[in-house]
């Protein structure tokens, strides 16, 4: 293996990961401060991806079409909040669970109503669908580039609100004590409803970056909203800063398995067996990653509580 | 003397920086009705959590019977006769009064893992279950869910579940917490009924009952015994005078 | 509440219209949702085309189309048929693009005693000594249409090429058929789970790897995806892409456009073909759809054009499936590929050529043919089929 | 009765209710429906599924985000079995209920060291390693699934491939299931689950092992789980990974819930009551699961101890 392959192959788990960040780091709020599982998460990126879809399809414009997106999503997010996750914040976990997987569908088929049942293709912005060559000799997609900056930087930004300002200081109390934010005068629904809005915001922001490298469809959200979950459950429900390095965790064991476990196991198998059995080994990584810090670190690695 | 039913030695725990049982030693004599009192946070309720197996023992050891159980899981405990009831009142609230103490009658008979035999056909079982809810007064009750009873009738319940499950030795959590008085005085003397038939360990905040009930007194303050003896003796106890009424030592 | 729910079975079929025997029942169960969509759409509309032009018949029979979406999952495919063969009675089933659902419920709906067209996907299981009298390809066998690139990148004298395709019957069989003309070496053989959609690690890989050449086999918003992402990584201008002719299609160009310009892809069939049948195909479905057709519509046309000369053989006598079958296996219409007829196994034997995609005189960017690579060709198992 | 916790069964109802499943599939050939017979096994097969997740969900308090694993354990036993030639129902069955209760052994000997919102996501953890381990094995056909031959093989001269006698089949499986299930929550374990379920910590100190009580049902759970996953696997012939994805153990999860968790039947209603709103929704438009979604999210905020839940309470409000 050259050095260039592994660089590229690190960057491409980095920027993985760092989408993922975007999902997890709403997820991981709502389930820290409002105690709260939201399977419905991943349909919020659905319908990003989808507004921001629209948007570009009708001016052109990606940039048009990611703002419109977050803010739009975030809007939804914000009204669900207020008419249906409010009631759901004291009831058990059971009830969050279906009630938020009733949601899926109804996203789904809403979705499907309004766009069709075919995805929709969304094509990356004229000005960075080449490659750059940042070292002679390595080039790389400049989108994907752009994806990764875009993901750090919101990332950053996220941490430093979380760490250095005073909604963040209020968050974090959210997170770690939510009654006693009360007792101190938090709003916490006012705090709870922004909250929302900010993951929903970022949910559609992922969707919208992701929309041209994947394929922007129902139940898009599915499979990555379980992946979001393990991001979180590694890194410690509550925790931004668990979600990034749990995020970062995901998508490099993920990449690292589809790029490297097929060749390595080629050495043994055939190549029809090898590159079924190299994704599926290195997705079961993953969760033998979650089974054993829920094992051993229940509180995840980063906990937000004591 | 005989060998102490329960004996404790050394037993400390720390939560953090705070110690909050600190090398307690401290015997209880079969059939003994032993008290434990001491001022909030003393580390009473500690105590009897890691009595229980409820929480890990970081130093120290615990015998029951000649049995070291410091390290023996909870479950395990109550098989051996330790029982609990809880300060805060913890009975199965979906259950009816009866059913409660059924499957306390349940774990005394040891009956687990029946998968076909329908319990509620078992005419010893539940004549067991109703011996003690006619001892704890709660007979009119009986059919009653758990979750719908008033407070005095759930404490009553917990004390029952402990007496049901068979246990020798009973860690009662101040049983008489925020009971009105008449209620108390029904529980002092259901208390009152069960001694020497147990051996007991009261950790109590109602002073009054303590010294008219207890063999014996232990204080624990900032999780150090203080002071173990007869109620004459604690009540004229320089260290317990101080702890309670603040008064200084001449 | 048993009583309730029991009520209710037995209350629904008596609700449901007795079968009559003056139409024809089809079941056209497709890929409708996911990344597979484009090509369940455009053979449906091929289909419907057929059915549209006769007046809602075929074979002078009332057409009674049943369009469902398989979800490209043989679970939902498995029920669908349950709902054909038993409830509704189809007397046909035709429409499923993917091999991996194909597959698994093709027993059962030959068991029923049903027959089966198949517009796209001609797996190699029911060619050779499986091959079924009720069983008819209309499109190719999954080796043809690669077998005939293979022949291509032969002959351009390639010696190094990357080969990338799902991880499912029909991405095995059309790399096999690739490998079945192709004699030069390979960089690496690479199956991607069916459904994936970003392809960084495997472009790196590609890159790493430095072919000659690549192949790919990417059906749908795979393979869309796919020529995207490589164009972006800037390989598009180092190392050329070659592919059968579904990826380098219309529905791909749409998506795509100027990164395709200058693919060489192989198909039986091609829009410019010069018949009358396909004159008037290509005529008629940009009338009615706005866009240009596919292969998967031509072939799906083929199928209904077929099925319609069938029921016309046996005088609308639909019921008799054994004479429908052998009136299928021997129907003379005009294709739109030209010459076209189906071998001992009932799979085509018919000529595959060579397009590429060109901008042509008025910047629209589309296939042109360039030549044909094999002619009257019959694919490779069909001699262990032991129909006569 | 003295134990109000007792679950009895009215003679009356459950024999009017045996009657009725097994006359159904003879007046629907009489209306030459087999369709429906098929439809019917279907239902049957996941009412025992669900019952089976009940048993952990409903009375042990267990919210097990795994089970299709389960599921899908026992189809891929029996498909992975007639591929080696072995078709007894005899034998693929009761291995496919041992495989079952294997892999629950696994899986809850770790996942039930955790609890709340942990084990939801553990248990979910669990089946997803199952899902991508069978994908990877090429075996047992990957990501492209195993089609069954044919129908296991129960007697000489009953034909399981005939829907008839499959469906005679499924509803002796079914009803034997629900049986014992009805016996288990009576008898000891079943009520130490109940406690587990509301009060774990007093069980402990009572004397219980709660840890092993909670393990015994979610193994006895898992193989009747892979004894539904035998029967699927029988009914649509094929077996492939998605049986084991999250969203089968989501759909498991509004049987129960939709059905009334800690219900006997709560199970069984769930499965009966959400297939059948797929058929028939189905005919109408092809965006049923909208109304599903509504149908479960009005019973989540305005009912949430489910359907038979509801009839209950309607029943004793009538009474009362």
């Amino acid at each position: 293996m050259t050095l260039i392959l592994f660089v590229e192959q690190c960057l491409n788990g980095v920027q993985l990961g760092l989408m993922l960040f975007l999902l997890a780091a709403g997820l991981t709020l709502v389930f820290g401060i409002m105690d709260m599982i939201n399977l419905a998460h991943g349909s919020l990126y659905m319908i990003g991806a989808y507004l921001a879809a629209t948007v570009i399809e009708a001016t052109g414009s990606f940039l048009l079409g990611a703002g419109a997106a977050m803010i739009g999503t975030g809007l939804i997010g914000a009204a669900l909040e207020v008419s249906l996750f409010r009631q759901l914040y004291r009831r058990s976990h059971l009830n969050q669970v279906l009630a938020t997987f009733a949601l899926i569908l109804i996203a789904n088929e809403t979705v499907r109503m309004i766009w069709g049942a075919q995805p929709i293709l969304l094509n990356m912005p004229e000005a960075l669908a080449g490659p750059v060559e940042p070292v002679e000799g390595f080039r790389y997609p400049a989108y994907r580039l752009a994806v990764i900056a875009v993901g750090a930087a919101v990332a950053l930004l996220l941490y430093v609100m979380v760490v250095h300002t005073r909604l963040g200081m209020r968050v974090r109390a959210g997170a770690s004590d939510r009654d006693m934010a009360n007792v101190m005068g938090v709003d916490t629904r006012r705090l709870f409803t922004l909250v929302f809005a900010i993951g929903a915001g970022l949910c559609a922001l992922a969707g919208a970056m992701l929309g041209p490298i994947l394929a922007v469809q129902v139940g898009m959200g599915e499979n990555i909203l379980i992946l979001a979950f393990v991001v979180i459950v590694i890194g410690g429900i509550g925790s931004i800063r668990g979600a990034l390095v749990g995020a970062l965790l995901v998508g490099l064991i993920d990449t690292a398995g589809r790029a490297f476990l097929p060749g390595l196991l080629r050495h043994v198998f055939p190549p029809t067996i090898a590159s079924e059995a190299g994704p599926a080994l290195a997705s079961i990584l993953i969760y033998v990653l979650m089974a054993s810090v829920l094992y051993f670190r229940p509180r995840g690695l980063f906990p937000a509580r004591g | 003397m005989s060998a102490p039913s329960l004996a404790i030695s050394g037993l400390s725990k720390r939560f953090g920086g705070v110690v909050a049982v600190d090398a307690v030693e401290l015997q209880l004599q079969s059939g003994e009705l032993h008290a434990l009192i001491g001022p909030n946070g003393a580390g009473k309720t500690t105590l009897v959590q890691l009595l229980s197996g409820a929480e890990r023992v970081d130093a120290g050891s615990i015998h029951l019977d000649g049995r070291d159980i410091t390290h023996v899981a909870m479950h395990q405990r109550a098989g051996l006769g330790l029982g609990r009831s809880y300060q805060i009142s913890s009975v199965f609230a979906a259950f009816s009064v009866l059913d409660n103490l059924a499957l306390a009658a349940q774990a005394r008979a040891r009956r687990r893992w029946g998968c076909w035999a329908p319990v509620a056909a078992d005419a010893v079982l539940f004549a067991a279950a109703r011996g003690t809810l006619d001892a704890i007064g709660l007979s009119a009750r009986a059919e009653t869910p758990a979750g719908a009873l008033a407070h005095g009738e759930r404490r009553q319940l917990e004390l029952g579940l402990a007496l049901a499950s068979g246990a020798s030795m009973l860690l009662l959590d101040e049983p008489m917490a925020g009971m009105a008085a008449a209620e108390a005085e029904r529980m002092l003397a259901l208390i009152a009924s069960l001694r020497g038939k147990f051996t007991i360990l009261l950790v109590e905040h109602d002073m009054d009952a303590v010294f008219r009930l207890a063999d014996r007194i232990t204080v624990l303050v900032y999780g150090r015994v203080i002071a173990t003896g007869g109620a004459e003796d604690i009540r004229r106890h320089p260290d317990v005078r101080r702890a309670y009424l603040g008064e200084d030592q001449p | 509440m048993t009583r309730l729910i029991a009520a209710a079975l037995i209350a629904l079929p008596l609700a449901l219209p007795a079968a009559a025997a003056d139409k024809v029942k089809i079941g056209f169960m497709s890929t409708l949702s996911g990344p597979g969509a484009a090509l369940g759409v455009d053979m449906r509309d091929g289909f419907n085309l057929v059915v549209k032009n006769a007046g809602g018949k075929l074979g002078g029979l009332a057409a009674e189309v049943a369009v469902v979406d398989d979800e490209q999952k043989p679970d939902t495919a498995r029920q669908a048929v349950e709902r054909f063969t038993k409830r509704d009675r189809v007397d046909v089933i035709t429409g499923v693009v993917f091999s991996n659902v194909l597959l698994p419920v093709l027993p059962s709906i030959l068991e029923s005693g049903t027959i089966f067209i198949s517009p796209n996907t001609g797996p190699e299981d029911y060619a050779g000594d499986k091959c079924h009298p009720r069983f008819f390809v209309a499109s190719w066998q999954n080796e043809d249409v690669p077998g005939a690139m293979g022949q291509k990148v032969q002959d351009l004298g390639k010696k190094n090429v990357f080969l990338i395709a799902p991880n499912y019957p029909g991405g095995r069989e059309t790399l096999n058929g690739f490998k079945r003309y192709y004699k030069g070496g390979y960089a690496d053989e690479v199956y991607t789970k069916l459904g994936q959609l970003d392809y960084a690690a495997e472009i790196a890989d590609i890159r790493a790897k430095k072919p000659d050449a690549v192949f790919f086999f990417l059906p749908g918003g795979m393979g869309i995806n796919f020529i995207k992402q490589y164009a972006s990584a800037g390989l598009a201008k180092d190392i050329p892409l070659y592919t059968p002719g579904y990826s380098a299609d219309e529905d791909t160009i749409k998506a795509v456009g100027e990164q395709l310009v200058g693919v060489l892809n192989s198909s039986q069939w091609a829009h410019d073909l010069d018949n009358p049948a396909n004159k008037k195909f290509v005529a008629d479905f940009q009338k009615e759809y706005g866009r240009l057709p596919t292969m998967y519509a031509s072939q799906s046309y083929d199928a209904a054009l077929m099925l319609d000369a069938a029921i016309k053989a046996v005088q609308g006598k639909v019921e008799d499936k054994d004479a429908l079958a052998k009136a299928l296996r021997t129907a003379k219409f005009d294709s739109v590929r030209g010459k076209f007829r189906l071998n001992n196994n009932n799979y085509p034997v018919q000529d595959y050529y060579l397009r590429e995609v060109v901008k042509d005189a008025s910047g629209r960017i589309t296939n042109r043919t360039v030549g044909k690579i094999f002619s009257d060709h019959g694919d490779a198992f069909a001699s262990k089929c032991k129909m006569g | 009765m003295t134990s109000a916790l007792h679950v009895s069964a009215r003679p009356g109802f459950a024999l009017a209710g045996a009657i009725l499943l097994l006359v159904l599939p003879l007046g629907l050939l009489a209306v030459d429906q087999p369709f429906y017979i098929v439809l019917a096994s279907r239902i049957l097969v996941f009412a025992l599924i669900a019952s089976s997740l009940n048993l952990l969900i409903g009375y042990g308090g267990m919210i097990s985000f795994g089970h299709a694993a389960f599921v899908g354990i026992g189809a891929y036993t029996v498909a992975g079995l007639m591929q080696a030639g072995i078709v007894s129902a005899w034998l693929a069955w009761p291995i496919a209920m041992l495989a079952g209760a294997v892999l629950a052994l696994g899986i809850g000997w770790i996942s039930l060291r955790t609890s709340g919102v942990y084990f939801i996501m553990i248990t979910l953890a669990f089946a997803q390693m199952a899902y991508y381990a069978i994908i990877s094995l090429k075996l047992l056909g990957g990501d492209d699934g195993l089609s069954l031959g044919g129908r296991s093989a129960l007697l000489p001269g009953i034909d399981l491939k005939a829907d008839l006698s499959f469906y005679y089949v499924a509803l002796a499986c079914f009803a034997a299931s629900l049986a014992f299930l009805h016996r288990l929550i009576n008898a000891e374990l079943g009520r130490a689950l109940q406690g587990v379920r509301d009060n774990e910590t007093r069980m402990e100190a009572l004397g219980f092992p709660t840890y092993r009580i909670k393990l015994a049902a979610f193994i006895i759970a898992g193989a009747l789980a892979g004894l539904g996953g035998a029967l699927l696997a029988n009914l649509t012939g094929l077996v492939s990974p998605s049986l084991l994805h999250w969203t089968q153990s989501g759909a498991l999860m509004i049987m129960v819930i939709l059905g009334g968790a800690g219900r006997l039947l709560g199970g069984a209603i769930g499965a009966a009551v959400l297939l059948i709103i797929e058929e028939v929704l189905r005919d109408y438009t092809i965006h049923w699961q909208l109304g599903v979604g509504v149908v479960l999210l009005a019973i989540v905020l305005f009912a949430p101890s489910g359907l038979a839940g509801g009839l209950a309470g309607l029943r004793q409000r009538r009474q009362a």
